[in-house]
């Protein structure tokens, strides 16, 4: 089981759920359970076959480009982050 | 198009002869036709210091001159510094004291300093902020300039 | 000065050699893009928007083609069509249509100083003098340049398709907020109920400009055989080089982008504004196009940084103990959509272990040049807001402003509003660092003088690096490498690969490559070169010493490569006998294949750089002018490099910060065009309008990096205008809300104080 | 920048001749840092540029014990500082050529130029009005002479007419019991241009008290103004602080200054009190031989 962190923007969408537990082996996994618990969050998080641009994941405060392939192991928590870069 | 004049002057030394139309600065002179780019536009009116090359003794802003103005004149330039292969005291400065990062300011820097050194070698940090004020640097925050500007003087002195 | 925290011994980090490109640097040879002069080759001029907002009803060329000595003349109608489709630039995603209009208007302009049409030309003066004689017909439109006005429902529309969004979720209605971001931690409600005291203000700053002294430029030769070769000022060849090919719609692969000597960025030489129309000027003419900007074009039409409003609130206990924030912040975005916000809302809390807090950021659209980064993009604005705060908690619970840091400061474990938690980070080594300084024991006396603290964060980011290092007969090394160099990286990784091979820093010969000749590597920007491309380096120069075992034990030793030793000084040993990296090199080079080694990483976690500084300011109370008497900057280098170098980027960020701080700022005519756009009006600091910058390394390790390298080049913008804020409250008892906290504010507002008192 | 044509006479009268040939289409160049900026920006055009440095008398300084300070139009302002003796004499002369810009602009600008290009913010203007400078012109129908102070009519405009040329600027010899200063306000400390300036003349008499003061402003009108009232105030006065700031209240009267990005109405006429105070002071200072 991983821990996942609900953006507080997508709380209207868990009826105030913070924060779900899911079985999942990396992102894309991940957000499909959160799609069967919460329906209507995938769209949010995702823009077709990708992570939303503008928003990356991090999975126990490791930041990871690899979007919706990066693995997850037991135990993780996972945010999902705006994107960052810098000057 | 006013016709092209015929000019005759001394660059770093040697005896140049060019051809520039009148509204031509001595800038775009320098960098499009003798090819002499150490010379840097910054701000083309006389604000950033980036383009100062010494004229007759005295640095002036090149974007500021005409090309025609420097008949029988004195110009010298950011290449004309070093000596051959021996950098000035105040290039060596610059480098050993980190006093540029990117680059784009320091030939203007370079060439006020060495004027500045040259008139008041001792020349105490005020002095040196107060007549290096009309180059502008972005990257290093003055600090190591200043610095290196004070280090070339001593430098200079003891090879006097 | 280094605090060096115990990070080992090493060879060449943290010496100050020259650096490798010193001499063409001093001595003119360096060359920059406006440098660049090809055969045959065109001079380019952009003609630009007059007005701040308005429709192009047309553009009549005809005179200007006409001209004698004009080669082409381009408006959007010469440009392809490059639909709405999101592209992914590595260090953000930007809609083409957006990144495509801001390069060349289509049918509006959208801030004054916007690209209309451009022109290719015998030489700059015939371009200029054609430019003019273009007609463009505009019906103006209203326009808007304050963020908070452009967030009114009655706003003057930028972009009638433009719907907020909020996480995916679009606003029904269209609207110039383009981004609504909200963060929440704790139970705010909650938390402020736990309050001693709480504290709120709003406070308001200007957009402020990048200021590099190069202006952009470029060069472009749409060659015969179909390849685009782009010579340009970018703080990132590649993204330069997809940028153009996606606005230009032709193959990523026939571009090739070759960054030249840049003077400077900041974050602001990372958009393409000339690169895709030298392209375009060079198809159309058949010659070489190059295009320096003005200065003027510079500031009204590239960077600036976004002008903010930010209402913030911080609750605490009365032992001091932070408790509860929130923050409503608004961002300009300039005309296209693309800001600051989220590093903003991530920002507003990040020094502070805050148990509960609620942000809210939105980022807007207005009449202004496109935003870009700048140093930290959007931290500087919220440090401001934030720092203040916390000393103004200090000031009423009787708390030094130094103590209340210490007590609250981020560290490992600590969790930021947006969800993360920190890694071990060096904040509180640095307010440690503050305590033990010359400066902050020393004692400020006179009347108007005043003393002031603030600390400052930037993530740092890490993004895709690449290198490649080649031997030579004599076993120096070649490294190649694609991060633009603007202050001096090319010698910051050369030292790290110097490092782990046991040569010399002038072993190594550095080179930034052009977009064909090195591995993808992502902007010089992000506070990342020295950290990602150095771990590239590294990693590049522990290939090497792999391939150069296992060859040893064939070649030179006759034994498994188990029983070759690399050593700590990059010597290599087999029972009892040694040799340098550059005997063993020498020794391979004569007798079998060339050594080549290469590194591609993507170091994926944020180095967390923070920082502390500390200011002495007086004030004239007859013109509000504030004078810096004395300045300190404190900050965690993880390991730093080239110490110099260092130096450089925390006296140079924060001489930024302290220009924000006091003078910078965009004035605007009453039809919302640039009032100052030339280096005389907007006031960057000059020599004269400082004091040293003295500068504090600490050095807290990055985990995430062999030598412990974090990104220093962003956070010393950070703190410069709190900092100063604090010490003008100390000096005279007035809280500053606004930037730049200029001489006529400053004045006006202690006028109007001593008026009501 | 548009083409123009180019022309470095050498004498007076093949200036004047070209200026009255070209009349309005004449541009005068001396130290260019204006002109150049100007047509480069098309504020100004010209067709031909008329370079006046190599006219000698353009070019002189010379400071005699009764005639005063001789001082050529096209001279540049590092001349003027870095002669001791005319900068002991002069001191805001002095001062607001050592403001001009920075170094690189003071080593062409001219303190006639800054005057022929009738900048209400011109940095020397007030330190001509503040030491009763002559204005020598040369046109078409001979010599004339304007005082500095009536010199600029707009910004931008002044009394040349077609075809002249300022060639000298004349400053009465001054005596150890006078001095002046010069200063300015400005947000950063060098290269901009004033929010306000002010320079003071004074004149001490033997009994200690003022015997004359000549105050003039900068930067808060549509010209350099003569603060004619606040230097009338201070003669028989006693050179106190109290006087100085009452000078600068007074001083205050005839700055009508214009709301911008440099400063308010409000912040000028505030600077206008502040600067004239401490220019009086510093002036006074080194009358007494410590400033």
């Amino acid at each position: 089981m991983v821990t996942v962190f609900i953006p507080a923007q997508l709380k209207e969408l868990t009826g105030g759920i913070t924060s779900v537990e899911v079985e999942a082996s990396n992102i894309r996994q991940v957000v499909e359970r959160l799609e069967q618990l919460f329906p209507g969050i995938q769209q949010r998080l995702c823009d077709g076959d990708d992570l939303r641009s503008g928003l990356q994941v991090s999975i126990d405060s490791v930041m990871t480009s690899r979007g919706l392939i990066a693995k997850v192991q037991p135990g993780n928590e996972i945010h999902f982050v705006p994107a960052f870069g810098g000057g | 198009m006013a016709n092209k004049r015929h000019v005759s002057t001394t660059i770093n030394g040697e005896p140049k002869e060019f051809l520039c139309a009148p509204h031509e600065s001595l800038l775009e002179v320098l960098r499009d036709n003798l090819g002499l780019t150490g010379s840097k536009e910054g701000c083309n009116n006389g604000n950033c210091g980036a383009c100062t090359v010494i004229l007759n003794g005295r640095p002036v802003d090149s974007c500021l001159v005409l090309g025609v103005e420097v008949e029988d004149a004195e110009v010298e330039t950011v290449e004309g510094i070093a000596d051959r292969n021996e950098l000035h005291p105040v290039q060596e400065c610059f480098l050993e004291g980190a006093a540029l990062q990117c680059g784009i300011c320091t030939p203007g820097f370079l060439v006020a300093s060495k004027a500045l050194l040259e008139k008041t070698p001792d020349a105490c940090e005020h002095t040196i902020r107060y007549n290096l004020a009309g180059n502008l640097c972005r990257c290093t925050g003055y600090d190591k300039i200043v610095r290196a500007v004070q280090d070339a003087g001593k430098r200079m002195a003891e090879s006097n | 000065m280094i605090k060096n925290n115990g990070n080992g011994e090493y060879r060449v980090l943290g010496t100050r050699p020259v650096r490798h490109d010193g001499a063409d640097k001093v001595t003119g040879k360096a060359v920059y893009t406006a440098d660049v002069q090809l055969p045959g080759m065109l001079r380019g001029f952009i003609l630009r928007s007059p007005i701040a907002h308005g429709l192009i009803k047309s553009i009549d060329t005809s005179a200007a083609k006409a001209t004698p000595g004009v080669h082409a003349v381009i408006t959007s109608a010469d440009m392809p069509d490059v639909g709405d489709k999101i592209a992914d630039l590595g260090e953000g995603a930007v809609n083409l249509k957006y990144l495509s209009g801001n390069v060349l208007a289509q049918d509006k302009v959208l801030y004054k100083g916007h690209a209309v049409a451009a022109v290719a030309a015998v030489d700059i003066h015939v371009a200029e003098e054609a430019a003019n004689k273009i007609i463009v017909e505009y019906e103006e439109l209203p326009s808007v340049t304050w963020v908070l006005d452009a967030m009114q429902d009655d706003a003057p529309l930028l972009h009638d398709d433009l719907h907020t969004d909020s996480m995916g979720a679009k606003s029904e209605n269209p609207s110039n907020i383009c981004t609504h971001m909200h963060f929440e931690k704790g139970n705010i409600e909650d938390g402020f109920a736990q309050c001693d005291v709480v504290v709120e203000r709003e406070f308001k700053t200007a957009s402020v400009h990048q200021g590099y002294i190069e202006p952009h430029a470029s060069v472009g030769d749409w060659n015969e055989d179909g390849r685009l070769r782009i010579w340009t000022a970018t703080q990132g060849s590649f993204s330069a080089r997809q940028q153009t090919a996606e606005i230009l719609q032709i193959p990523i692969g026939d571009v090739v982008v070759t960054p030249c000597e840049i003077g400077g960025g900041f974050g602001g030489k990372i958009a393409v504004y000339l690169e895709p129309l030298v392209g375009m000027l060079s198809k159309v003419s058949g010659r070489p196009v190059k295009i320096s900007m003005t200065r003027a074009d510079v500031f009204e039409a590239t960077g600036p940084t976004p002008g903010s409003y930010m209402k913030v609130k911080i609750g605490a206990t009365n032992d001091g103990k932070l408790i509860a924030g929130e923050a409503w912040l608004a961002y300009d975005a300039g005309g296209y959509p693309g800001g600051m916000i989220g590093p903003g809302c991530m920002c507003v809390f990040s020094c502070y272990d805050i148990e509960h807090a609620v942000v809210d950021g939105y980022d807007v659209c207005l009449n202004k040049p496109n935003t870009q980064a700048y140093r930290a993009p959007g931290a500087t604005q919220v440090a401001f807001a934030t720092e203040q705060l916390v000393d103004e908690i200090a000031k009423q619970i009787g708390m030094c402003p130094l103590e209340i840091r210490q007590l609250n400061a981020a560290k490992e474990g600590t969790v930021r509003v947006d969800g993360p938690k920190y890694p071990p980070v060096g904040l509180v080594e640095c307010l440690e660092a503050l305590e033990e300084s010359d400066h902050w024991k020393s004692s400020l006396d006179g009347p108007l003088r005043g003393r002031g603290i603030a600390a400052g964060f930037w993530f740092g980011c890490g993004l895709k690096s690449c290198a490649t290092v080649t031997v030579n007969h004599d076993g120096t090394v070649n490294l190649l490498e694609g991060s633009t160099d603007i202050g001096g990286s090319r010698t910051s990784l050369a030292m790290q690969l110097a490092e782990v091979l046991g040569i010399t820093s002038d072993d190594v010969n550095p080179m930034v490559g052009d977009t064909d000749s090195v591995g993808y590597t992502d902007v010089t920007g992000g506070s990342r070169v020295t950290f990602a491309t150095g771990l590239a380096a590294y990693t590049a120069g522990r290939d090497l010493q792999t391939q150069m075992i296992s060859r040893a034990a064939e070649e030179v030793w006759d034994c498994s490569p188990d029983e070759v030793t690399l050593e700590n000084d990059g010597s290599f040993t087999h029972n009892g006998e040694s040799k340098t990296f550059k005997e063993l090199a020498s020794q391979l080079f004569k007798h079998g294949e060339p050594l080549v080694a290469r590194a591609a990483v993507s170091p994926e976690n944020p180095t967390n750089g923070f920082g502390v500084h500390v200011a002495d300011v007086e004030v004239d109370p007859e013109t509000g002018k504030v004078t810096v008497l004395r300045y300190t900057t404190i900050q965690d280098a993880g390991k730093a490099v080239h110490p110099s170098y260092v130096e450089g980027q925390l006296q140079g960020g924060t001489v930024q910060g302290i220009g924000w701080a006091l003078n910078e700022e965009y004035f605007y005519h009453d039809n919302d065009t640039v009032a100052n756009a030339s280096f005389l009006d907007y006031r960057m600091p000059t020599m004269l309008d400082l004091p040293m910058i003295d500068t504090i390394i600490v050095e807290a390790a990055n985990p995430d990096h062999p030598y412990g390298v974090r990104g220093v080049g962003e956070t010393p913008i950070v703190p410069p205008p709190a900092a100063l804020a604090n010490a003008i409250y100390n000096a005279t008892g007035t809280r500053m809300e606004q930037l730049p906290m200029s001489p006529p504010v400053l004045w006006k507002q202690l006028q109007s104080e001593s008026a009501e008192a | 920048m548009k083409p123009f044509d180019y022309a470095s006479p050498s004498t007076i009268q093949e200036a004047t001749a070209l200026l009255e040939q070209h009349g309005d289409d004449a541009r005068v160049l001396a130290g260019g840092t204006d002109i150049i900026v100007q047509l480069r920006e098309g504020l100004r055009d010209a067709e031909i540029v008329i370079d006046v440095k190599k006219i000698p008398e353009l070019t002189a300084l010379d400071l005699c014990n009764e005639g005063g300070l001789t001082l050529g139009a096209s001279t540049p302002c590092c001349d003027v500082y870095e002669t001791p003796d005319v900068a002991a004499a002069y001191p805001a002369l002095a001062d607001s050529a050592h403001i001009v810009g920075g170094w690189q602009i003071q080593s062409r600008a001219s303190v006639g130029g800054n005057l022929c290009n009738s900048s209400p913010a011109a940095d020397t203007i007030p330190s001509l009005i503040a030491h009763n400078a002559i204005c020598l012109i040369e046109g078409p129908t001979g010599t004339r002479e304007v005082a500095a102070q009536d010199f600029c009519t707009a910004p931008g405009r002044n009394v040349l007419e077609s075809g002249e040329l300022l060639v000298t600027l004349r400053l009465p010899a001054v005596s150890d019991s006078e001095s002046s200063a010069y200063e300015r306000f400005i947000r950063r400390n060098e290269m901009d241009i004033a929010v306000a300036g002010a320079a003071s003349w004074i004149k001490r008499g033997d009994d200690g008290n003022i015997a004359d003061a000549r105050i003039a402003l900068s930067a808060v009108a549509a010209t350099p103004q003569f603060a004619q009232e606040a230097s009338e105030y201070l003669v028989g006065k006693a050179p106190t602080e109290e006087n100085f700031s009452q000078a600068g209240e007074l001083a205050k009267n005839v700055a009508s200054p214009i709301d911008d990005m440099r400063g308010t109405v409000e912040y000028r006429v505030n600077l206008v009190g502040v600067l004239v105070k401490r220019t009086l002071a510093t002036a006074l200072a080194r009358i007494q031989g410590d400033g």
